[in-house]
């Protein structure tokens, strides 16, 4: 059985060491924070200012002047600390961060990045702090399904999308199996509902 | 100082670093008295380009952006933008956010210009020199000046000094330092500040306006 | 922690950054231990070069220090340096005080270099490259990273995250981004401090010694 | 009659703007705040990290975490903020002080300053932040006698002493005579106790 986002999550809040400063990306990685083990020290950083970012806010604990990267209002866990824009993104190029959780268009076999942008041609273009991200932690982790609604692999011999970092990718994880991508070549970590021959097949990667 | 007294110092042309991530930090009312005060052909800095119909979407609507340098102009509520964009009556120019910041604080900081690592080997490192410094590439960025930055603040004490609140603090620090006239928006002026806590020394401030 | 447990960090060889200008943030207490640790061979990179016979004057005295990088070594009372200094016995690197600050900061920030327009033209910069931009001379600069940092602030949170005194406030947050490894002295560590107004978020301290 | 040192800082701060931010350096330029018009507006900036410094610290206002750039005890004044040596730096570096007044060895005609050390062979080298301060605020004014104790001058055509920076004085303040450094050359603004033709005719720098 390949797994649902919640187990991917989980997978990954389980790699995360203990007392880590971790960045969770838009979107799906945002999931991960619901699986941190209580009292394993991990700090959230979001890149808009603060470290010590705390669940997501409702109700009356709602402040517009609290938010998360994604906009979202967030709360406030004790030894927060808030910090200005350059501040933020100098302590994520300055690699203080360990871990940096991002999702993902297409990664390739040296870990090079493609989630910004399709390069479709009528596309406005965005990116955010993506690119910094993708160079700045210690780590990335990409999670993503393995393969596109059309079938075809988003782990590639190499990017078709534009980049948004290059070699920056340490791990990934998807549905069916997670990957580390080391120096030597992209290694197959653990498979779910299918084996790494299977997947072999139906990649262009070679797989150690 | 009221809103369009303070918002007098932008002048046609002008390149203006406007605050606020989304909403947090955003300064409405400023924003609101530039587009009465009606200057125009405007550059505009900004991590985004306008959310919805208020703010600096309306600012655009109004046509008087003639170019935008942001991070992530394209959003579930950026029609203004977007319609302008494809259109072809507004240039972009896309950085991403960190360099964004950094970029700002180089002009306030008297730096020249500076090397990072950030959109190494992406489309956005086009026409940007690259050097290789103990094995590693990056790509020499050029400062980003305002002639005027417009910013909001929680508090400010009677010579200027500003704190913010929380995540709303986000880029004001930076564009204090970076344009030739700061105009910050607050929610009070107080009699004083622990001057360990000042974010935003009163230097960089040039008007107040409470809002 | 101990402080002589903290300072077991320092090897050989190593560079460490040491907080303070003159006496104000100074980290006595780990230089001590540092002496008493053993280290040897280090680069220290701090604004001076120490005063009078203790502190960082004594850790000289001890000749643990091959090299010193600073802006202003020669004081009324730094006379072990001048001695090692005009014995042959220790490198000097002089670097003008705004471009040491920046320098450490350029390390923590990940910026791969910069252009300072500081010491143009004088014998300072002799060696570096000389750039024209916007028709104002820069030199390039180069980071300064240190393996430890060693700096005083004035309380902690459980978590690390630090608040400063005064003037005392000076190289300790730079030079606890610049560093694999920082140290921080403080007076008390305390349940909670103002999240706007910590200066040193905790992810860059790595060890407490109240002291 | 030639002005006493007091004198001197009383004229120098007559030309600070009111409300100006200003770097005052060690030694002599220090005088200058005892002159400054209360209600002035005047805010003093020292690059060890803080706004709105006020007078010398006397007795119990003793504080050794508080001092000014030449480690003297110093007060706070109302409205002052700390910050850390990279942001006070880059406040001078960035051009945002208005005025700094600095001690000098030369000045020569176009503005070069050389006030950190004399070149002898045997001293040991020290600058601080004098270089990042000549370069840094709007305007630099120097306060230096105009004739060295051998007589010889010290504003001349071209610096024999190591530079701190290259055109960047405004003004000079001396005993004997106020000079104002432009783009057309040296005008005599004021002197003391002589004319402008004595002073020419003891200097080598031709006066406008």
């Amino acid at each position: 059985m390949s797994l649902t986002r919640e187990e991917m999550a989980e997978i990954v809040a389980r790699d995360i060491p203990d007392g880590s400063y971790v960045n969770l990306g838009i979107g799906q990685p945002t999931m991960v924070a619901s699986y941190l083990r209580p009292g394993s020290g991990v700090v959230l950083h979001t890149e808009n200012g603060m470290l010590n970012m705390g669940p997501v806010a409702t109700g009356d604990d709602i402040d517009p002047d609290l938010t998360n990267a994604g906009k979202q209002p967030v709360t406030e866990l004790p030894g927060a600390s808030y910090f200005h824009h350059a501040d933020s993104f100098a302590m994520m190029r300055g690699g203080h961060l360990d871990v940096c959780i991002m999702g993902a268009f297409q990664v390739s076999a040296k870990g090079d990045l493609a989630n910004w942008s399709t390069g479709a041609p009528d596309a406005i273009p965005a990116v955010g702090g993506a690119m910094d991200l993708a160079i700045g932690a210690k780590q990335v982790f990409v999670m993503m399904s393995l393969f596109a609604k059309d079938g075809k692999p988003k782990l590639v011999p190499a990017c078709t999308y534009p980049l948004t970092g290059k070699a920056c990718v340490s791990r990934v994880y998807t549905d069916v199996a997670t990957f580390a991508v080391t120096p030597d070549g992209v290694r197959v970590v653990e498979t779910f509902g299918t084996t790494a021959e299977e997947l072999a097949a139906r990649l262009d990667v070679s797989l150690i | 100082m009221a809103a369009l007294e303070a918002v007098e110092a932008v002048q046609d042309g002008d390149t203006v670093l406007v605050g606020g991530f989304g909403m947090a930090g955003m300064p409405v009312e400023l924003i609101d008295a530039l587009i009465e005060h009606g200057a125009s052909n405007l550059t505009i800095v900004s991590n985004n380009a306008g959310n919805g119909d208020t703010g600096l979407a309306a600012l655009l609507a109004a046509g008087r952006v003639r170019k935008v340098i942001c991070s992530f102009p394209r959003q579930s509520d950026s029609w203004v933008f977007d319609g302008l964009y494809r259109a072809g009556k507004i240039d972009l120019e896309l950085v991403p956010q960190g360099n964004l910041a950094e970029r700002m604080r180089a002009a306030g900081a008297g730096i020249g210009a500076f090397y990072s690592p950030t959109a190494v080997g992406t489309p956005l490192a086009s026409g940007k020199e690259v050097r290789v410094i103990d094995g590693r590439e990056y790509l020499l960025e050029y400062p980003i000046r305002g002639d005027v930055a417009l910013i909001k603040a929680h508090k400010s004490d009677r010579m200027g000094n500003l704190v913010y609140r929380k995540t709303a603090r986000n880029f004001g620090p930076v564009m204090a330092t970076a344009a030739a006239v700061t105009i910050a928006q607050v929610s009070s002026i107080v009699d004083s500040l622990d001057p360990e806590a000042v974010v935003t020394p009163a230097i960089y401030v040039n008007r107040l306006v409470v809002a």
